[in-house]
């Protein structure tokens, strides 16, 4: 059978990152730290190259490969598929490009653990890859689990800080945990329709009424995905691990790995089990669940003053936005979705590296310690600032972008409420960020008093993270912020942008245009044009939730303490109580997460009862 | 015996959950994650286990036959087992990490990620 | 939350996750079912491209981007434990010198399994397409039958029979001849991962195409990645010490 | 046959797990661990999946362990 050039782009965007990686690890020993940032910087551009020729590939429909040359034959293979559309497609090529300005940054870092650090970015790296163009239930779990495996170790890789590696073991731990679940759930599966590729299980399940056995296995399987999308109450570990990894680290993991669950579930609902649970009632578990994710991060991300601490909180939060907005299950939902994950992705790398610079000038990340001590002069003011606003919607900024389609296809679906909800989280999360800003970079408002001492996070001063404090800020540095920066306002006033998004969420939400292709090579029928772009409705929420950004960023400045019995001091002692229930204490986590997961299957499977 | 192997490998999942958040030690618990995850295994296995089935290897001598067990849950165990020795390496070596700069590995003095 | 609290919102979750579980069960078919879809097609791929071991042909030829994934996967885990632990500032190796107490009888015993373990190793490698086992299960026996030599008290000669680079690029350059192999078959226009080498004749050394070709490089990636495991906790529990003056963080 | 077989082996294994996670120790653990190994070893055998046995009782009750009491005795000897 003749393949075309365009399916060999698939497992070579895989295999290209894993040679690459044990190729740093063999020079590492004699040659110098500038070759291994060479050869880690090629492979992640090769890698960057390899998938925006795949989304270029996908424009019609999908790009299907056999690996091992196990074509099917009457729809039946025993090989794996790489299945890749233009929405996975873009999600290898988001992971490649973090990775690449990640390095960027990197370019004269981490002495200590150089090499190492190199071969597991890139193996980091072909495990998203491999994860996202997958087509096959069990080798999503292997894929997963090497994204797992390198991240928890890169996590750590701060042995000296005692944060560092405890935040890496709680990371490591619950998210093994949840993995193995879904491993369950695989199995559980597989017991019923004997097979592991989306297509054939689909393709199985389809016409069955959901019953113990597909709920079950739907709920066990997405356990481990929501656990990495972090959904609360299965949150606890993200805020730790993005506290506390290596700054590059925190761009991949918050831009792009979490958001990674939030794809894995949306894959797997609409490919395999879209028809025997029925859409309502998966719409109304993951509203719930999202909006109990989105409150919790807003909440907590605004408590915060350790600033990573701070922008973990609002992914958080805006993971809990992107639920919503698959809870939708509408391909305008989805795209909305994409747009604000591709657009997140940039604005929240660019400002963990911001903070990251802190770190390594001022070694500090709290509020209170940095507290005008940089100065607006410095090019990282405005970057931040500008981050922040985005952040919270500004337009034409991509988060903006992605917020007003997600809300355009919530009113549609019948929530216009939602946004409300929109509006109030991407406000008080920017607000949180802008406040910060203006603490640390201007000096406005109060000095915040000292770190009290149940909140110890943050109060031993830190080692920068690069050999020497830094002095004067490398330009690679600078423009791996500013590449972020302009990567997220890209995807806001491009309209070619949001038009490939829009088709290729038709795509991934067409079950049986994805079994006809995958397994009996059928063309995709052309998708019709997207009208995903901006409108006055959705510029005029943008605006809102920036001009009420800036109000609770104003009014947090300048307000003092409240008395104690003040209404808004027991609004404050709310806010402490769900701040206890992040203790820190892995056994706390488990008991969250399983406890999190029933919840899951009685939203789920209650509703299903006869 | 329907369901026995099924509720054997749920158990075995549960009572390691249940080991991770009762340990006072996180060696306790790194282990107790293994024993959670050698449910998976059971699980895997009684899948694809049939009744008089062969194993799946037909050595030099014998003659291929189609009664076996599944040969593809066992291949996804053997992954699952190396899955397991790696994130118990990773996890341990976190352990001896958390005790040099924490001086404890018990996982009620751990305070340092609060709030 | 108290150890209490902790238990209740476990016991809760724990017993919800355990009613779903019930439910599942209730649709699972009968155990010992002898209907198996995947088993159908399965074994005879293996058939068509002789292997007698049905497992090692969904291991390296059928399902073989898994089994890459799981090489990968060890290569990260054996990168991250050896940056994990690798000596921190202030930490200096401890002259070894016998690594405890040995009764002679221990020392011979170990002497005389050494080359026996190496051997079971590496006929497990060998003959992973034809008989039980394989890459895998060769390659762990291969890497803890160095480290028999630690029993043997022989620390120091442990020592200089690892050194450890060489194990490292072991691990690296297997685990990249595992994907370039792959891309063989993907440069031959049969796909990634294909079985592209000649058959042979079934239940012979030489058939199954790739799968031993795969096997023993994923038992060299193993066995490599094996002893970096092993060398970093030895290297921990007897090699490096510290003088607790750390700071306290507590 | 087979059918006790299985039920033994499994409920060995049901117990050995149980006695892994409540055993107090973790040096101790180290040993129960690599019994518990064995049993799923036997179970594995009993399954007809050789292939799984092998790995199990090279990692389950060799490697895994070995480390494992490896940890324990790191952290033990600095604790003394």
């Amino acid at each position: 059978m003749y393949r075309g050039l365009a399916s060999d782009l698939a497992p070579l965007a895989v295999a290209l990152p894993i040679v690459m990686a044990c190729a740093v690890l063999v020079v590492q020993r004699w040659a110098s730290r500038r070759l291994a940032d060479l050869l880690a910087m090629v492979a992640a551009v090769a890698a960057l190259g390899l998938s925006a020729a795949l989304v270029a590939a996908t424009k019609d429909g999908r790009v299907v490969t056999w690996s091992g040359g196990w074509e099917p034959r009457d729809g039946r293979s025993v090989g794996i598929v790489l299945v890749v559309d233009q929405l996975s497609a873009g999600f290898a090529c988001l992971a490649a490009g973090l990775t690449c300005c990640a390095l960027l940054y990197s370019w004269r870092y981490l002495e200590a653990a150089h090499g190492h650090y190199h071969a597991l970015m890139l193996l980091f790296l072909a495990g998203m890859i491999g994860f996202v163009l997958t087509g096959d239930l069990f080798n999503m779990f292997v894929f997963f689990e090497l994204m797992g495996v390198s991240a928890f170790a890169l996590t750590g890789l701060h042995i000296e800080e005692p944060d560092s590696v405890q935040g890496s073991l709680n990371f490591a731990l619950i998210n093994s945990l949840g993995a193995y679940l879904s491993l369950m759930g695989i199995g559980l599966l597989y017991a019923r329709t004997g097979q592991l590729g989306f297509a054939q299980l689909g393709a199985k399940l389809a016409g069955h009424p959901a019953d113990g056995l597909i709920v079950g296995a739907f709920v066990l399987v997405t356990i481990g995905f929501l656990v990495k999308a972090a959904m609360a109450p299965m949150h606890f570990w993200l805020a730790d691990a993005h506290a506390v990894a290596p700054t590059p680290v925190c761009v991949l993991m918050s831009g792009v790995m979490v958001e990674m669950g939030v794809y894995a579930l949306a894959r797997v609902y609409l490919t395999v089990f879209a028809t025997s649970i029925p859409a309502p009632v998966v719409q109304r578990a993951f509203l719930t669940m999202g909006l109990l994710t989105a409150a919790v991060g807003s909440l907590m991300c605004f408590a915060q003053r350790h600033l990573k601490r701070l922008l973990a909180y609002s992914t958080i939060a805006h993971v809990g936005l992107f639920l919503i907005g698959f809870a939708l299950l509408s391909p305008d939902g989805l795209a909305g979705v994409a747009l604000y994950v591709v657009g997140h992705a940039g604005v929240k790398g660019a400002l963990f590296l911001l903070v990251g610079l802190l770190l390594d000038r001022f070694q500090s990340l709290d509020e209170g310690k940095l507290f005008g001590r940089v100065g607006g002069r410095h090019p990282a003011c405005w970057m931040f600032l500008l981050a922040a606003l985005a952040l919270a919607g500004l337009p034409p900024s991509g988060p903006g972008l992605g917020k007003a389609i997600t809300e355009e296809a919530a009113s549609a679906a019948g929530y216009p409420w939602l946004s409300v909800v929109f509006v109030l989280v991407s406000a008080v999360t920017g607000a949180a960020v802008l406040r910060a800003g203006l603490r640390v970079f201007l000096g406005r408002g109060h000095r915040p008093g000292p770190i009290e001492p149940a909140h110890q996070i943050g109060a031993e001063p830190k080692e920068p993270e690069t050999e020497h404090p830094l002095r004067r800020t490398p330009l690679t540095m600078l423009v791996a912020i500013g590449a972020l920066l302009a990567g997220s306002i890209v995807v806001g006033v491009v309209p070619a942008l949001a038009q490939a998004v829009g088709r290729g969420a038709v795509f991934f939400s067409d079950q049986a245009g994805y079994f006809n292709q995958a397994l009996f090579a059928v063309p995709a029928a052309p998708a019709p044009a997207s009208a995903a772009w901006w409108s006055w409705s959705g510029i005029l929420l943008g605006a809102a939730s920036t001009v009420l950004a800036m109000i609770i960023a104003g009014i947090s400045l300048h307000v003092r303490p409240p008395e104690r019995g003040h209404f808004r001091s027991r609004m404050i002692a709310g806010v402490e109580l769900v701040r206890r229930l992040h203790s820190g204490h892995i056994g706390d986590y488990v008991a969250w997460l399983l406890f999190g997961a029933a919840v899951l299957a009685a939203l789920i499977g209650l509703p299903l009862l006869p | 015996m329907r369901i026995f192997a099924y509720a054997v490998a749920g158990w075995l999942v549960l009572v390691g959950a249940m080991g991770i958040l009762r340990s006072r030690n996180l060696i306790q618990a790194t282990v107790s994650l293994s024993v959670a995850q050698s449910g998976t295994y059971v699980l895997l296995l009684a899948v694809g286990y049939q009744w008089e089935g062969a194993a799946p290897v037909f050595s030099p001598g014998s003659t291929p036959t189609s009664d076996v067990v599944d040969p593809v849950v066992q291949a996804m165990a053997l992954t699952d087992i190396v899955v397991s020795a790696t994130v118990t390496a990773l996890l341990l070596a976190l352990t001896i990490q958390i005790e040099k700069t924490h001086h404890t590995v018990d996982p009620d003095k751990l305070q340092q990620l609060k709030g | 939350m108290s150890r209490r609290a902790r238990l209740l919102v476990f016991g809760l979750g724990a017993a919800g996750l355990a009613v779903m579980f019930a439910f599942a069960v209730a649709g699972m078919p009968p155990f010992g079912t002898s209907e198996h879809l995947y088993r159908d097609l399965a074994v005879p791929a293996a058939l068509q491209h002789r292997t007698a071991n049905v497992v090692s042909s969904v291991n390296f030829d059928q399902r073989a981007l898994d089994t890459l994934g799981e090489e990968v996967i060890l290569l990260s885990s054996v990168i991250g434990t050896a940056a994990l632990l690798r000596p921190t500032r202030g930490e200096v190796r401890r002259p070894t010198t016998r690594g405890g107490h040995v009764s002679d009888s221990t020392t011979l015993v170990s002497y005389l399994l050494l080359p026996v373990t190496v051997l079971i190793g590496l006929d497990v490698v060998a003959h992973g397409h034809l008989t039980p086992g394989g890459g895998f299960q060769g390659g762990v026996v291969l890497a803890t039958a160095v480290h028999l030599l630690y029993l043997a008290g022989r620390y120091e000669s442990l020592e200089r029979l690892r050194p450890l680079t060489w194990y490292v690029w072991t691990e690296g350059l297997s685990a990249a001849s595992f994907a370039v192999i792959g891309l063989v078959g993907l440069a031959q226009g049969s796909g990634f991962l294909a079985n592209v080498a000649p058959l042979g004749s079934f239940q012979s050394l030489l058939s199954a195409g790739t799968v031993p070709i795969l096997n023993v490089v994923t038992g060299a990636a193993v066995a490599g990645g094996g002893v970096v495991l092993l060398a970093q906790f030895f290297g921990q529990a007897i090699g490096t010490t510290r003088p607790p003056t750390r700071r306290s963080t507590s | 046959m087979s059918a006790v077989l299985i039920v033994v082996a499994l409920t060995l294994v049901a117990i050995g797990a149980a006695a892994v996670v409540f055993t107090p120790e973790p040096a101790r653990q180290a040993v129960t661990l690599s019994v518990f190994g064995i049993l799923l070893t036997l179970l594995f055998f009993v399954l007809q999946a050789p292939d799984v046995a092998l790995s199990q009782l090279v990692v389950g009750t060799a490697l895994v362990p070995l480390m494992v009491m490896l940890t324990v005795h790191k952290i033990n000897r600095r604790h003394r």
